[in-house]
């Protein structure tokens, strides 16, 4: 009991919600062998237990970390615990829970209420987490793998839909090639380094971009350059010899290796045409996973490693980055456009939103971080709020994936039109909701940074971008509805949409404690 | 009494949205309920409006009744609150408009009345809180705020191209307060801030930090702004939202967007651009002539366009871009006759261009068409009706003794102190505006009676003079006695002018010394 | 040891053999081998590295990445196994349900 | 000793009344009988002419030097600060004041006198008509303008009157609302005014900036000091010297408000309007296109005499363009059919005396002109009117004939307004034109000559008119033979007054050289002084009375060869005008045609604005859904390739296209989202190729300098 | 220069098995290349003295992945794939674009290998020259010292495995 104790009090401590996660999962697998079918949403109720005890426990970590000046470190520094983990662990969890409450009923008409799906759902989180929370090259690759190997199974759940089976077929193959450039990108970073630790890697690239300013400086002509040329010839007489370019070669590989394959992730253009499919294919609630809680956990990774492997050259990748961001944001609001699939509709919605955050990156500063923080914040919500819409509007009898599928939903459903049109607005950046405020800091830090040209971009894709969210908006307000049933909302849902609008919404009309939140994630 | 002295503006702002709560709770079958309660908040907003005239003080610089509390400090955005004349009139201008408006709507709009009305009081509280705003984050959640319910009442109650023109008056307006955001944020960021402080969104501080600015960065500032105020104005080429959106709206949706919404581009202007404006003159020459071109364009081209028109509304749509043309011309005609010409011409232009919108929507709730050719000779069976159309008509066409001569007037005479080739081209936007008024006058009121469903038309009932009469009477009010309202404008159309062009009162050397002329000399400050 | 850009370029042709697999080939399960191809090159860099440095960790890295290949693999079997019951196929183009 | 007086301090109830009985008929005029509306409309404004008879006589009373009367009820425009050309800020202010000097002395007895006849007229004239109330709803508020402008103080007040006048003229002229050539008329009138209206306006913009006030004049109030006026204004400029003799920007000044004054009194180019106002029932030609209205043009340059008197170049252009149009209108009135056409156009010419009169310095002889002509003219129509109700409704003189006998009231008086048109001595027209043709003379020879040709066409088809109507057999239908009665008194008493008017209202301008003292001029004086005495440049020097008694003698012969000539074609029928016609046919032709002007404004302006208009739509149209435009003309294909290229670019294209646009942007989506595995694999793997080599040449560029 | 030997004939069965499992139709034929290629790494893990990792490599990718391939290619269909296009339509594009990532790759590797007397971790560092015995002992060490919290994860990320290969596979209740 004592070894227990001890090693809650030290290491455990770092993954202690992810063990607790772990722990709901496997009993979430044993109890299904002895629940009768129809009592099988106490999976889901377990589930949920599962994400708010270690809700909980991530909450008294909170005092801890405090306690220890602000990071928890654990397991030969394999992974710590520190503000961006409990903010990004706290919006896992919140996102788990979110799709646990969506699920019930959608798994119920599909027919598939098991065991194995909210264990893997619970799966998923814990590798999110340890995505978050890893600072060691391989807790973070299989942390990736586990949350990513979760959600192909989850994909592919609805083994008789054969859009099921191909969202997973093309996810998996897709996933692993991904998965595969990353592990060769980060099989370079430790031959870079000798080191699978980031923070060792990051100091080592560190220092080979010192030498690189400190050869180029030597070779500029002048007084400066002439110092340090006796400076170097003094410390490391061979780097005189030394062509900057060639040392920067496989830091630069490595970097872009590692970039693909974490962009794949996130669904970032040219490397997102997974995400539409799957979105489309897999059950509504795992495309709100995938399109939330993946994305969100990969971007976690993505800054965790650029900003402390790769600070060094940031000045250097962020013009890839913003290439990739007007690309996602341009690709995104331009194939949105014509889509007639919801969730489709949303996928590309999804890849456009990828493109913002990954501008507040490239503005770099304490506002972009901050920004990055509360549009995934924000996006998280949203989107699951949109989502849950879809999934409402799911009964027996009707898939409601189609546009066609909310004609006069108002009339149907006043509510859930009410809150599509609050989520498609805050997708949208119109104030007073969470999404504007989010693109609030992502243009806030453009223009600290001196990009305005960037941020011109931006906001206007914003135009377009509202005419696809108002696509959806006029048909579930303007048009006359069919023959389609009343939406039926059980409680499960209602709570999900309840605790969507109310962020979306507050997070737009009082963002003060949301920005102290999102200022927590970066160490402040 | 206390709490409404102190926290007036609040109570105006959010009057509407108190209403638009109340109708929420009241079940979707008691129609009639929600129409009684609508006009009730109608007519409320306007009332708890009046104190504002009562306890303004013209004499006083600066913003009045002001208010301040925190909102989100960490970003530096108030809650802030405060009107100087301009931003009165205007207020005063949307509750009035508004009321009127949502009177209009008592018997046009039979469908789905619960969401209506609330989309209206919506629309009233986001359309105040821009003209009341001191604080930029506030200014810019009002601006976008009212777009939403203005997407909807044109998208569910309007007519037959409802959705396009409702997603074209989204998005293009939406275009343009994305740039000005920018703007925004680039004033918020450039504005110097004490080491340490969190920087401020507060307009009169950031406005008067841009003065500071370097040209290069005032001027971008300026497009940015520009952008936006030109498509909501809307100025010449960002016009074609507009004859569309009208069109389709009801008529309070037309009201209302003639009315208020389009003066939010024209308030922008004034309160916004012109401090961009950059301080060395070539500069300066050049933006104003591009402007004022655009200006011109706008008036001669919407009056023009006006002639061509088979439907009334999109008719009076595009008189509405002449007349904004001239408000434009006003305002950067930077002198005090321009300014003050060119907010006067603002109200006017709400108020008459908001009674032939009610007049068009009469006709159109009996005959559901707006077709010119479906009337004629109308003023046989409806000569109350002629009447009152008759003097809307001519307000709108700047006749004397009406309003829409003395905004006119006196735009002109802004802009003739300028330049004289700009008074000319605007005068011969006045007189198109004769012709295309009257021509449409003409085309449906008089001659024989062509249709059969035209002859035995109702004239006016109770309502519909309830609507009517007091735009004319306001009408008549600033056409026969301006004074009050150039009282109210006066001191801050002085401010602007002697912040934005104080050349203008430095050029006094006499070359003309009359004493009859030094003795009518003007004291300023 | 031979010095350690011999293993490179091994782990790279192997790497591109495994990427020309994964995007010319049509039947899936191919293309899952060729994935373990990649994961295989980026085991010989890892271990190569780790003998450079005569440092453990490649190793263990490497062991990590063939655990993670063999879960992979058994997922993305089973996947092509249950979509091989639904579609009677196993031919990467004639997945073609989702697209647009 | 400063006038006063109980009249004088009411000056403001002289417009008053008919505005307050205007507002009665427009609001309540419906539920009156007739009777009512007789009391209130005609007693109005014969209390309006009590008021002004009042008015005048107590500021007559006054000496000539003091005869200003000037009242400011309260300032009306106050747009702030205003900056004078030469960086001077004044406050501008326009107020709404009322002057009465004796030249609104003159104007407003004329306007209220004839203004009361024709009133009582038309309750004879208009008893059978609909719309009764509305009509003289319309007349009063037309009162309510005219006296406005009058007795304004200020030009933006006149300005007021200006307007309303115009409205009330659009308002009646189209009081037959069913007929849509009356309310093309209407338009036409309002529109055509409306440009000159623009040039007004400018030239009162420019006279503030320049003069630093639009008032007229500072005398007659308390403290003059505060208030310039613009005589003061400008004897200060002139005396400060920066504006003197023929200052360009008085030019303008002057130019300028003549645009204005040329639409309002429809002088050559913009006088099209004023035929087609013939379309308004008779009386209101009478009150306004022939007595009142269409003079405000002469009194407004008559007002701002001070400035044109230093503005020689305005003032010729001013004195041709009158000659022209005289000379001109009266050519198209010697062949006119229509009886009120001929009118018109002699209206059109007298006017053009009167700018003629104006425009060789002879102000006082423009405003003499102005009222004897308000007599006869208002008789003539008035008597046309009678006639035309006695035809039951004909206009047309070919098919009058013989009607001396029938309506010997009507003819009699009709008579001696022909007369004093023609300029007989001793009518009164006789004394005014002669003025003129005097003060021509002196001062441009060829202007007088035209002047004289013109008197004697004025002669010929005045008296070509008189005797198709009125001598001869009666060409008329059986049927319209049998209704012929002479009016009622309502309408003949109101004649027999102008007939006696007609005669005798020259005499006060009974001038020096037949032993008369020539009160009119003398008493106009102090008005038109000027703002410095010694411009006489435009002052007439003094001529012989030889000369002068020559040129009467000129003119009485020119008028009597003109009725002469009448006699033998149209009595006599010595000469067939038919041949002549045919001899000339296309003289004739252009003649009857009026010149074609009318058609070639439409085809010049009036279509060239509608085809602009529908340009501007279709490119307005072509914005928004995509039409082909397929107008004429390179500007129209310019115009569509505009909007293509706009199209394009603004979020239009986006929704217009539509589905087709939409399909354009989708076609790069579904060329990549294929659903293909490989293909998806491939372009990662092209992202991966691009972004290395991207980033692999921008390391290169950044640390080897490559580029 | 036994080294040399070894590594290059390991190499080049790697290589041309590799490329033979690339582009053999038969997915059997192509699945027993894929073990040669594993087992020749197995090889060159042996010759950079790596024997846990040439044991793993043996036991679990040969030995288990392998099998459970074979066994799946037994399951699906195998005779219609024989009768079909082995590659993709795009396989020239996608070639060339292949060869362009490889000259990338190559010329990086060549150009970073070509320069001399690098000094900290990184290329061409001088190989440390003896290896502390007994490396399975020290891979064990590492295993459960500094990478004890991978191994934990990689219970769980093996867990996700088998719960998904059993969902997957499973036939529909």
């Amino acid at each position: 009991m004592d070894a227990i104790r001890s090693y809650l009090q030290g290491d455990g401590a770092v993954i202690l919600p992810e063990m607790e996660l772990v722990l709901f999962g496997l009993g979430i697998l044993l109890i299904d062998f002895w629940i009768e079918e129809r009592d099988k949403y106490l999976n889901a109720v377990l589930a949920l237990a599962g994400t708010l005890f270690s809700g909980g426990t991530l909450w008294m970590l909170r005092g801890r970390v405090a306690a220890s000046g602000g990071v928890l470190v654990g397991f030969h520094e394999s992974a710590v615990v520190d503000g961006f983990v409990l903010f990004f662990g706290a919006l896992f969890l919140a996102s788990t829970a979110l799709v646990i409450l969506l699920s019930v009923k959608f798994m119920q008409i599909e027919k598939e209420q098991e065991g194995e799906y909210y264990a893997l759902l619970l799966f998923a989180c814990v590798g999110m987490m340890l995505m978050a929370s890893g600072v060691d090259l391989i807790v973070m690759f299989l942390g990736l793998e586990t949350m990513a190997l979760s959600f192909y199974v989850l994909t592919g759940f609805l083994r008789r839909e054969k859009r099921s089976n191909e969202a997973a077929l093309k996810y998996v193959l897709l996933g692993a090639f991904s998965s595969g450039i990353l592990a060769y990108g980060f099989s370079l970073l430790y031959g870079l380094s000798a080191s699978t630790n980031i923070g060792a890697i990051g100091a080592a690239l560190g220092q080979r971009n010192q030498l690189v300013q400190a050869i180029l400086r030597s070779q500029q002509p002048g007084e400066a350059g002439e110092q340090m040329r006796q400076l170097l010839a003094a410390r490391l007489p061979v780097a005189l010899n030394f062509d900057p370019f060639t040392l920067q070669i496989l830091p630069m590989l490595a970097f872009v290796l590692v970039l693909v394959g974490l962009l794949f992730k996130v669904a970032a253009v040219p490397f997102h045409q997974w995400a539409p499919d799957v979105y489309e294919g897999a059950p509504t609630p795992v495309s709100a996973y995938i399109s939330i809680a993946s994305k969100t956990a990969s971007f976690a990774l993505l800054l965790r490693l650029l900003l402390l492997v790769f600070a060094s050259s940031q000045p250097t990748w962020i013009y890839l980055i913003a290439g990739i961001a007007i690309a996602s944001l341009t690709w995104g609001n331009l194939a949105a456009l014509t889509q007639t699939n919801i969730k489709r509709l949303l996928a590309y919605s999804s890849i456009s939103h990828v493109g913002y955050i990954l501008l507040g990156l490239v503005g770099g500063n304490e506002t972009g971080l901050i920004g990055i923080a509360y549009y995934l914040f924000a996006y998280v919500f949203m989107t699951a709020g949109a989502f849950a819409v879809v999934i409402v509007l799911r009964q027996k009898g009707l898939i409601g994936e189609e546009l066609e599928d909310l004609n006069g939903l108002y009339q149907r459903s006043p509510a859930s039109a009410v809150l599509l049109l609050i989520f498609m607005l805050s997708l949208a950046g119109i104030p007073p909701t969470a999404g504007f405020m989010g693109k609030y800091f992502i243009f806030l830090s453009l223009i600290e940074s001196h990009h305005p040209l960037l941020a011109l971009f931006a906001v206007l894709y914003i135009v377009p971008a509202l005419y696809y969210y108002f696509r959806i908006v006029a048909h579930a307000w303007l048009k006359q509805p069919g023959e389609a049933p009343q939406p039926l909302m059980t409680s499960a849902q209602a709570i999900a949409l309840g605790v969507a609008v109310f962020v979306s919404l507050a997070a737009g009309l009082y963002p003060e404690p949301f920005y102290k939140l999102a200022k927590y994630a970066f160490g402040q | 009494m206390d709490f409404l002295a102190h926290h007036i503006l609040s109570v105006v702002l959010f009057t509407p949205l108190v209403g638009a709560l109340l109708l929420l709770f009241v079940p979707r079958e008691r129609d009639a309920v929600h129409r009684i309660v609508g006009n009730l908040f109608g007519a409320l907003g306007f009332l708890v409006s009046l104190p504002l005239l009562r306890w303004f003080k013209p004499g006083w610089g600066g913003f009045q009744f002001e208010e301040t509390a925190d909102w989100i400090p960490s970003i530096g955005a108030k809650y802030h609150l405060g009107i100087d004349g301009i931003s009165l009139l205007l207020v005063m201008l949307t509750t009035f408009l508004g009321m009127i408006a949502i009177l209009s709507s008592w018997s046009a709009i039979k469908l789905r009345q619960k969401e209506y009305y609330i989309l209206l009081l919506l629309l009233q509280v986001g359309m105040i809180g821009v003209f009341v705003s001191l604080d930029f984050f506030l200014f810019y959640v009002f601006w976008e705020v009212m777009l939403v319910p203005m997407y909807f009442l044109i998208g569910v109650w309007g007519s037959d191209r409802r959705l396009y023109a409702a997603i074209k008056f989204f998005l293009y307006t939406l275009a343009g307060s994305v740039v000005m955001l920018l703007a925004i944020l680039a004033l918020y960021f450039y504005a110097p801030v004490e080491p340490g402080a969190t920087r401020t969104f507060d307009i009169p501080t950031l406005l008067a930090a841009a003065q500071t600015f370097t040209d290069p960065l005032k001027v971008w500032l300026f497009w940015g702004f520009f952008f936006a105020f030109a498509i909501k104005v809307p100025m010449f080429p960002f016009h074609t939202w507009l004859p569309d959106a009208h069109t389709e709206a009801p008529t309070a949706g037309s009201v209302i967007l003639a009315g208020v919404l389009l003066k939010m581009g024209t308030y922008g202007f004034i309160r916004f651009s012109l401090p961009l404006l950059p301080a060395d003159t070539a500069m300066r020459a050049k933006i104003i002539h591009i402007v004022i071109f655009l200006s011109l364009v706008g008036i001669i081209y919407g009056a023009i366009v006006c002639l061509m028109q088979k439907d009334m509304k999109r008719l009076i749509a595009y008189s509405s871009v002449s007349h904004l043309g001239f408000c434009t011309l006003g305002i950067f005609a930077l002198n005090p006759n321009g300014l003050a010409g060119s907010v006067l011409q603002q109200i006017n232009h709400g108020i008459s261009t908001g009674a032939l919108f009610l007049i068009v929507g009469v006709l159109y709730e009996r005959r559901h068409t707006r077709l010119i050719s479906e009337f004629g000779g109308l003023a046989t069976p409806m000569p109350n009706f002629a009447a009152i159309y008759l003097i809307v008509s001519l307000s709108s066409l700047g006749m004397p003794l009406l309003n829409g001569f003395i905004g006119e007037f006196t735009i002109l005479q802004g802009a003739f102190q300028v330049s004289k080739a700009w008074a000319a081209w605007g005068s011969l936007g006045v007189v198109l505006g004769a012709a295309y008024l009257l021509w449409l006058y003409q085309r449906v009121m008089f001659g024989p009676v062509t249709q059969f469903a035209n002859e035995e038309l109702p004239d006016l009932n109770l309502r519909e003079y309830a609507t009517l009469v007091p735009l004319v009477i306001l009408a008549f009010w600033i056409g026969i006695y301006p004074k009050p309202f150039f009282a109210l404008i006066d001191k801050p159309v002085q401010e602007i002018v002697h912040r934005v062009n104080p050349d203008f009162y430095k050029a006094e050397h006499a070359n003309l010394a009359a004493p009859e002329l030094q003795a009518s000399r003007v004291q300023v400050k | 040891m031979l010095p350690i850009g011999n293993y490179l370029f091994l782990s790279m042709a192997l790497f591109i053999l495994g990427v020309i697999g994964v995007i010319t080939r049509r039947n899936v399960i191919v293309v899952l081998m060729s994935i373990e191809l990649i994961l295989n090159a980026v085991n010989i860099n890892l271990v190569a590295f780790s003998r450079l440095y005569g440092d453990v960790a490649g190793q263990v890295f490497a062991l990590f990445i063939i655990a993670d290949a063999a879960a992979e693999a058994a997922v993305g079997l089973g996947i092509i196994i249950a979509f091989f019951r639904n579609h009677e196929t196993v031919l990467a183009d004639e997945m073609d349900l989702l697209k647009w | 000793m400063t006038p006063s007086g109980y009249f004088l301090d009411h000056l403001w109830m002289i417009p008053l009344f008919p505005l307050v009985s205007a507002a009665l008929m427009l609001f309540f005029g419906k539920q009156l009988p007739k009777a009512g509306v007789n009391v209130f409309c005609v007693g109005s404004v014969g209390l309006s002419f009590i008021y002004a008879l009042g008015a005048v006589l107590q500021l007559l009373a006054a000496d000539p030097e003091h005869r200003v009367a000037q009242q400011i009820m309260f300032e009306w425009l106050t747009p702030g600060p205003m900056q004078m050309t030469g960086g001077h800020l004044v406050r501008f202010v326009a107020d709404w004041g009322l002057l009465l000097d004796p030249l609104s002395c003159v104007m407003v007895l004329v306007v209220t006198g004839v203004g009361f006849l024709i009133h009582v007229y038309s309750a004879g004239y208009m008893a059978h008509e609909g719309g009764y109330y509305r009509f003289f709803g319309y007349m009063n508020l037309f009162m309510f303008a005219m006296l406005t402008l009058v007795l304004a103080n200020n030009l933006l007040l006149m300005f007021v009157g200006w307007e309303g006048v115009g409205l009330c003229s659009y308002l009646l002229i189209g009081f037959y609302f069913l007929k849509k050539s009356a309310s093309d008329a209407g338009k036409k009138a309002f529109i055509v005014n409306r440009i000159g209206d623009a040039g007004f306006l400018l030239g009162l913009l420019l006279t503030a900036v320049t003069l630093g006030t639009i008032r007229f004049t500072s005398l007659g109030l308390p403290e003059a000091g505060g208030y310039s006026g613009i005589l003061q204004s400008l004897e200060a400029a002139v005396h400060a010297g920066t504006l003197g003799y023929g200052a360009h920007v008085l030019t303008a000044i002057g130019l300028l408000l003549f645009v204005g004054a040329a639409g309002k009194s429809a002088q050559i180019p913009l006088y099209v309007w004023l035929p087609d106002a013939m379309e308004g029932p008779t009386p209101v030609s009478a009150l306004i296109h022939a007595a009142t209205m269409v003079t405000a043009g002469v009194y407004m340059v008559v007002r701002m005499n001070a400035v044109y008197q230093l503005a020689p170049f305005a003032l010729d252009v001013i004195a041709v363009v009158g000659a022209v149009t005289a000379i001109f209108a009266a050519s198209m009135a010697l062949v006119q059919n229509d009886i009120k056409k001929v009118l018109a156009y002699s209206t059109i010419s007298q006017l053009g005396y009167m700018f003629m009169a104006l425009g060789v310095g002879a102000f006082a002889a423009g405003i003499f002109h102005l009222m004897t002509h308000a007599f006869f003219k208002a008789l003539l129509f008035l008597g046309a009117g009678s006639v035309i109700h006695a035809m039951s409704g004909e206009q047309d003189l070919r098919k009058m004939g013989g009607l001396w006998s029938k309506i010997p009231k009507t003819a009699t008086t009709f008579l001696i307004a022909t007369l004093a048109i023609c300029g007989a001595p001793p009518f009164a027209g006789f004394f005014s034109k002669d003025e003129i043709l005097g003060n021509s003379f002196d001062r441009y020879r060829s202007l007088w000559f035209v002047g004289f040709i013109t008197a004697g066409m004025t002669a010929f088809y005045m008296f070509r008119l008189f005797f198709l109507a009125f001598s001869g057999y009666s060409r008329a239908d059986e049927h319209v033979e049998k209704h012929i009665h002479e009016s009622p008194p309502s309408m003949t008493v109101p004649l027999m007054v102008l007939a006696g008017l007609s005669i005798v209202g020259g005499w006060i301008g009974w001038p020096g050289s037949l032993g008369g003292e020539n009160r009119f001029e003398r008493f106009l004086e102090p008005v038109l002084a000027g703002a410095v005495s010694e411009t006489g440049a435009v002052k007439i020097a003094h001529h012989a009375k030889a000369t002068e008694y020559l040129l009467m003698l000129l003119s009485i012969s020119i008028a009597g060869a003109g009725i002469w000539l009448a006699y033998e074609f149209y009595r006599s029928k010595r000469i067939a005008p038919e041949l002549l016609a045919e001899k000339w046919p296309r003289a004739y032709q252009l003649l009857l045609h009026k010149y074609y002007v009318d058609e070639i404004y439409d085809a010049l302006i009036v279509n060239r604005v509608k085809d602009l208009s529908t340009l501007f739509g279709l490119f307005d149209a072509k914005v928004i859904d995509g039409v082909g435009v397929n107008g004429a003309g390179w500007l129209a294909r310019f115009g569509s390739r505009v909007s293509m290229w706009w199209d394009k670019w603004v979020i239009d294209g986006l929704l217009n296209f539509g589905a087709k646009f939409l399909q354009l942007l989708s076609f790069p989506v579904r060329l990549l989202q294929s659903g293909m595995f490989s293909s998806y694999a491939m372009v990662i793997l092209i992202g991966l190729v691009v972004l290395l080599a991207y980033y692999g040449h921008h390391m290169q560029t950044l640390l080897r300098g490559v580029h | 220069m036994l080294d040399k030997v070894i590594f290059y004939f390991f190499a080049a069965i790697a290589v041309s098995s590799a490329a033979l499992m690339v582009t053999r139709r038969n997915a059997v034929h192509s699945a027993i290349f894929l073990i040669t290629t594993l087992l020749a790494t197995a090889g060159i893990f042996l010759q950079l003295r790596a024997e846990f990792i040439f044991i793993v490599q043996i036991i679990l990718y040969v030995g288990g992945i392998m099998v459970l391939f074979i066994f799946v290619i037994m399951l699906v269909n195998l005779d219609v794939a024989l009768h079909q296009l082995k590659f993709a339509r795009q396989k020239w594009v996608a070639l060339v674009v292949v060869l362009a990532l490889a000259a990338q790759v190559g010329v990086m590797f060549w150009t970073t290998g070509k320069m001399q007397g690098q000094v900290w971790p990184g290329l061409n560092a001088a190989p440390v020259g003896k290896l502390p015995p007994g490396n399975a002992e020290a891979v064990a060490q590492s295993l459960f010292g500094t990478y004890l919290l991978p191994f934990e994860i990689a219970s769980v990320l093996l867990l996700v495995a088998m719960i998904g290969a059993v969902v997957m596979a499973k036939k529909r209740a």
